[in-house]
């Protein structure tokens, strides 16, 4: 107990200039983590934490200098840019929303419409759209979170709501653990979380693939975002450099999302 | 009179005993399942390599919980360091100097403290990560931090503290005050050297409970603390606790038995605070004289 | 060497009221600070309060942030209902062993479960949530009506039960220890059998004190967070039936309000963030009406008799 | 003497390996008052636990010998039909938390007595026979807790009247009560043992020289075991004392 107490008072007061502090879109903190640990191994002096959070909470955080970069999921909104004047928005990757379902329930294929009547609630039962006769379970993440803004844009078109009845879990890892073990449920998640857990469902016919999302065929993409107070300077403009490099762009397509270089 | 027989009586009693023993016994089953399940699915996972590894690979679960244990350490010290001298000063000034003062001042001040410690005891956690949240990491700008979350902590062991304290010195004998005071010591003479000695197999059960209480919080730490899993190395770094890597873990990835493990861990770490608080007591109660 | 003696004497009062001061001060920045989280948490839900209105935000059952809907009814429902579940399901076990602990075990079973209890009413409550999750969970999925997923008000309320179980169990238990010898000797002494004297007489008289401990687990229940993300599926609906079964909504899944708290308050700005700490007011309210409630039911007791 | 109503033939009684009681013999004469003196832990209390075997809640205890009731082993009795017949009043008033009525018809309906007037006719008829009735009658229903020390040991005498004892014992029933309310409980006992056999157990000689009509005085042997020294009617052990230790007991010489 006294060696803690004697190595807490050790601990600095506060971030050394060589800490980069990194918060927001829990779709992008896997990525995020992966592109510090590389960083950091070819620059050991400098130390890069990443906490999750959700995309608004990146641009809160970036916006009001709470973090060093904020990570986003999302297009950020007129009125965060309106509200965050001087934040600049760094688009490091691509990302596709793919949706998947328990391995259990067996359909590969739904149009975007169906999808959209699926997460209202209007089809209410896989038999609907050529599924066993089971009732479908609604995943879904809660307000906030750049997965649901993007999703709630681009296929329920900003007016359509999702059902009050899904399952709201706080993480995309939550989501993929969810729709894992719970039968006959759907779900919409980053292309970087898919796994060998969940079946992945193609929309119109277009399988999510980062192949098929980068020719443009596959219609649910949205940005990957870094988020800085202003323009980034030393430690965090390096290590955004390196992401945009050709090494960084690597590990974004080694982990299955889009480069944009 | 009309009378029941002893009989039945007796046949009732043994009817309503057998149902308590059952009661007991499945009270005690579903505890027992509950724990044993997870030190069963967890304790084989458990190696040196666990304990000095941090968590790594994201979503895979992999790696070990050491930098969980450094970020629960430095967060059970700093949360202390806030609340300890607060809350037992706190708890000293109302036990010792504040029956004394009558004053229209003092009197409604002493009535709120009272009252606010006795409401702020049955407050949800979540209100104090609420409450860390919008001011230590929104409003103070000290972020998902350390800081922040240990500032929270305090908020949520301050009452326990301050009411163990409170307890503790109550139960010192008015004649040990009173001898003191009439050899001529002054007041804190006889706190320091009277009052507090005594006390202190008390004080430091209320401690130990406090750090029992940070260790097995995850609430607070969910809103406050951000949950980053590298090794702290400020205090406005982030991290994540023991508890909160068993949430994170449970919630995030496929990684159960880790998960088990980590809570196998939690459990044994509760089991030692509740022998340490059981060890002073047992002190308390032998030789309280002798502090 | 009056001098020195008076000079001694003068510090030592120094030091004395300087301590004091001290104390004071340390007395008075707790109270700030206890004062401080009540206060700035109602200030934060004041414009809430405001700008929705009371009764929408009581009685409102659509919680959609992104349309600024903030109904908190359907988490309140939640609320009520999966801590309902948990006494239903956790009372009577919980009393039954502080009384069996009490009054019936020989001291050798009291030795070794009383101190087991009492360990478990500190295990972390996300321990209880990990094995919710696991085994619970895909248990009540086996339950087959429509749209069950596991998740819902009975995995949470079995959470909830195990984790209050320990608490209720363990202050109960010593509010029964705590009723004088005399009683239980007087009604022995009338010829009541041990059960007609624990019924009559020490239940009884223990009754303050075991509802305080009911009140302790109600408020652990209300209160509880993590456990209740995990398995309770979060979704912000009111719970409904989904068979003509008015039971089957215990399978209905639900959000409390705390999950709301926890699972939003990092993503919330503005009029969002009041209504969380409007959230946190109500859910406050409710563990006060839980402990005003108790306190009347135990005056109107008394005066019974 | 008339044929007694209790008796103990060579009773012993043991905590684990020490010997408290050691062969104790005595007739409880009917509808008399027996007092049983003797100094601070010479096992008179415990003793007068015998005769309704409140002893057996202590973990450890055992005894040999025989206790009788009206002829009868108490031991063989069912011990809740003993206690009914055997009722008891402790040193310290234990009314239950309960109101002054359900304080009384506890006892009636633990035992099966349960028709509404009846009991309130037997609450009424417990509560003048233990001369409490007057100074209660209107407020029944309020908290026995807030009687004074002397009412709410003349209480617990109803409340022991009322289940219909043979035998009534008492344990120092006045030794926490002021004088005046020790008084009251004296003249009590005088109009109780027309209808009953009491038993009480005293340190006050004075009080078992008022109001006892037998007398049985218990001391501590060398190995600290209550042993009978004497007993006799009152009159008898208090004038006359056969043993010298009585006489050194109750001229004030020890105790």
């Amino acid at each position: 107990m006294l060696l803690a107490v004697g190595a807490a008072l050790l601990l600095p007061m506060s971030a050394r200039s060589s800490e980069i502090t990194v918060v927001g879109s829990t779709t992008v903190q896997p990525l995020a983590e992966l592109l510090a640990e590389a960083y950091q191994a070819v620059n050991p002096g400098v130390i890069i934490t990443v906490s999750g959070g959700g995309s608004s909470v990146g641009v809160t955080s970036a916006g009001n200098g709470l973090c060093d970069v904020g990570m986003a999921s999302r297009e950020i909104k007129e009125s965060e840019r309106q509200e965050f004047p001087s934040m600049a928005i760094h688009v490091i990757a691509r990302d596709g929303i793919a949706i998947v379902t328990n391995p259990g329930v067996g359909v590969t294929n739904l149009s975007k419409s169906q999808v959209r009547d699926i997460f209202t609630g209007d089809i209410t039962n896989w038999s609907e759209v050529g599924g066993p006769d089971q009732d479908i379970v609604v995943v879904s993440r809660e307000e906030g979170s750049g997965t649901r803004a993007a999703f709630e844009e681009m296929v329920m078109e900003g007016v359509f709501l999702i059902t009050g009845a899904a399952v709201l879990q706080p993480s995309n890892g939550a989501v993929v653990t969810t729709v894992a073990s719970t039968p006959y449920s759907i779900a919409y998640i980053s292309f970087g979380y898919m796994n060998e857990s969940v079946a992945a469902v193609s929309v119109n016919g277009i399988a999510p693939t980062a192949a098929n999302a980068s020719a443009g065929r596959y219609p649910i993409v949205r940005p990957l975002c870094m988020l800085t107070p202003g323009t980034p300077q030393g430690d965090v403009k390096a290590w955004l450099d390196f992401i945009m490099s050709p090494d960084g762009q690597a590990i974004v397509s080694d982990e299955g999302y889009l480069p944009v270089q | 009179m009309s009378s029941r027989s002893p009989a039945g009586r007796k046949l009732v009693q043994a009817g309503a005993f057998s149902l308590l023993w059952v009661s007991a016994l499945l009270s005690v089953l579903v505890l027992a399942s509950v724990v044993g399940y997870v030190m069963i699915k967890g304790i084989p996972e458990l190696n040196l390599s666990f304990f000095t590894t941090p968590p790594r690979g994201g979503l895979s679960g992999e790696g070990g919980i050491s930098s969980t244990i450094v970020a629960t350490l430095y967060l059970v010290v700093m949360t202390l360091l806030v609340a300890a001298p607060l809350g037992i000063g706190a708890g000293v000034f109302l036990v010792e100097y504040a029956e004394s003062m009558q004053n229209r001042l003092m009197k409604p001040l002493i009535r709120i403290a009272r009252f606010g410690v006795e409401t702020l005891a049955g407050v949800p956690s979540i209100i104090f990560g609420l409450f860390g949240y919008a001011l230590f990491v929104t409003l103070m700008h000290f972020g998902f931090s350390l800081l922040s979350a240990s500032l929270a902590g305090a908020c949520l062991i301050l009452p326990v503290v301050i009411r163990t304290t409170e307890e503790a010195l109550k139960a010192v004998p008015q004649s040990y005050r009173e001898g003191s005071l009439s050899l001529g010591a002054t007041r804190w003479e006889t706190i320091r050297r009277v009052v507090l000695p005594s006390a202190v197999p008390g004080i430091t059960t209320g401690m130990i409970l406090g750090v029992g209480r940070i260790i097995s919080e995850t609430a607070v730490f969910y809103v406050t603390l951000g949950g980053s899993y590298r090794t702290p190395t400020s205090i406005l770094s982030s991290g994540r606790t023991m508890a909160l890597h068993v949430f994170y873990l449970a919630m995030e990835t496929r990684a159960f038995e880790k998960a088990m493990a980590t809570g196998a861990v939690l459990i044994a770490c509760i089991i030692a605070v509740n022998l340490a608080i059981n060890a002073v007591s047992r002190r308390l109660t032998a030789g309280g004289g002798r502090w | 060497m009056t001098g020195t003696v008076s000079a001694r004497g003068r510090m030592k009062r120094l030091t004395d009221s300087a301590m004091g001061l001290v104390l004071l001060g340390s007395a008075l920045v707790s109270v700030t600070i206890v004062l401080l989280i009540g206060l700035f948490t109602l200030k934060e839900a004041l414009p809430a309060f405001r700008d929705i209105g009371l009764v929408r935000l009581l009685t409102g059952t659509e919680w959609r942030p992104g349309q600024d809907l903030y109904g908190l009814f359907a988490m309140i429902a939640g609320s009520v209902l999966v801590t309902l579940g948990a006494i239903v399901l956790g009372l009577p076990l919980a009393l039954g062993c502080a009384v069996f602990l009490a009054e019936v075990a020989p001291a050798w079973v009291r030795a070794v479960v009383k101190p087991s209890i009492e360990l478990l009413a500190g295990i972390p409550s996300v321990v209880f949530g990990l094995f919710g999750m696991v085994v619970l969970v895909p248990m009540v999925r086996g339950i087959d009506v429509p749209g069950n997923a596991g998740f819902g008000l009975l995995s949470a309320s079995m959470v909830l039960a195990v984790m209050i179980l320990p608490t209720i169990a363990s202050v109960a238990e010593v509010a029964l220890r705590s009723v004088p010898e005399e009683y239980r000797q007087g009604s022995l002494a009338l010829g009541a059998t041990r059960w007609e004297t624990l019924r009559r007489v020490t239940v009884p008289a223990a009754r303050s004190g075991m509802l305080a401990a009911v009140v302790l687990g109600l408020g652990r229940a209300l209160g509880e967070t993590i456990a209740m993300i995990m398995v309770i599926g979060n979704a912000v609906m009111m719970p409904e039936a989904a068979t003509s079964n008015p039971l089957t909504i215990f399978l209905s899944r639900a959000r409390t309000l705390t999950g709301n708290i926890a699972v939003e308050i990092n993503y919330a700005t503005g009029l969002h963030a009041a209504a969380l700490f409007a959230t946190g007011v109500v859910l406050f309210v409710l563990i006060m009406i839980v402990n005003a409630s108790a306190r009347a039911l135990l005056a109107s007791g008394m005066r019974r008799g | 003497m008339p044929e007694p109503r209790m008796r103990t033939i060579d009773y012993c009684l043991y905590y684990g390996g020490f010997r408290a009681l050691n062969s104790i013999s005595m007739d409880i004469p009917p509808n008399m008052i027996t007092a049983i003196i003797g100094p601070s832990g010479c096992g008179k209390s415990t003793f007068l636990r015998s005769f309704n075997r409140m002893n057996e809640l202590i973990p450890g205890v055992r005894v040999t010998g025989k206790v009788l009731l009206d002829g009868e082993d108490i031991f063989s009795l069912d011990v809740v039909s003993l206690r009914r017949k055997v009722g008891m009043v402790f040193q310290r008033p234990n009314p239950f938390p309960k109101s002054i009525f359900d304080n009384v018809a506890y006892g009636p309906r633990i035992h099966g007595l349960r028709k509404g007037d009846s009991l309130a006719a037997l609450v009424e008829r417990s509560l003048k026979a233990a001369a409490l009735w007057d100074e209660v009658k209107d407020d029944l229903q309020k908290s026995a807790l807030s009687l004074s020390g002397g009412q709410q040991q003349r209480l617990c005498i109803a409340r022991a009247l009322a289940v219909e004892p043979e035998v009534i014992l008492m344990d120092e029933p006045a030794s926490a009560l002021d004088p005046i309310a020790t008084l009251k409980i004296e003249e009590l006992l005088q109009t109780l043992k027309e209808n009953y056999t009491i038993v009480i157990v005293t340190h006050n000689m004075q009080q078992a020289a008022r109001v006892s009509d037998f007398t049985a005085f218990l001391l501590m042997d060398e190995s600290r075991a209550g042993n009978l020294v004497e007993f006799g009617p009152t009159k008898q052990i208090f004038t006359t004392p056969r043993d010298s230790r009585t006489e050194d007991y109750i001229s004030g010489r020890f105790g």
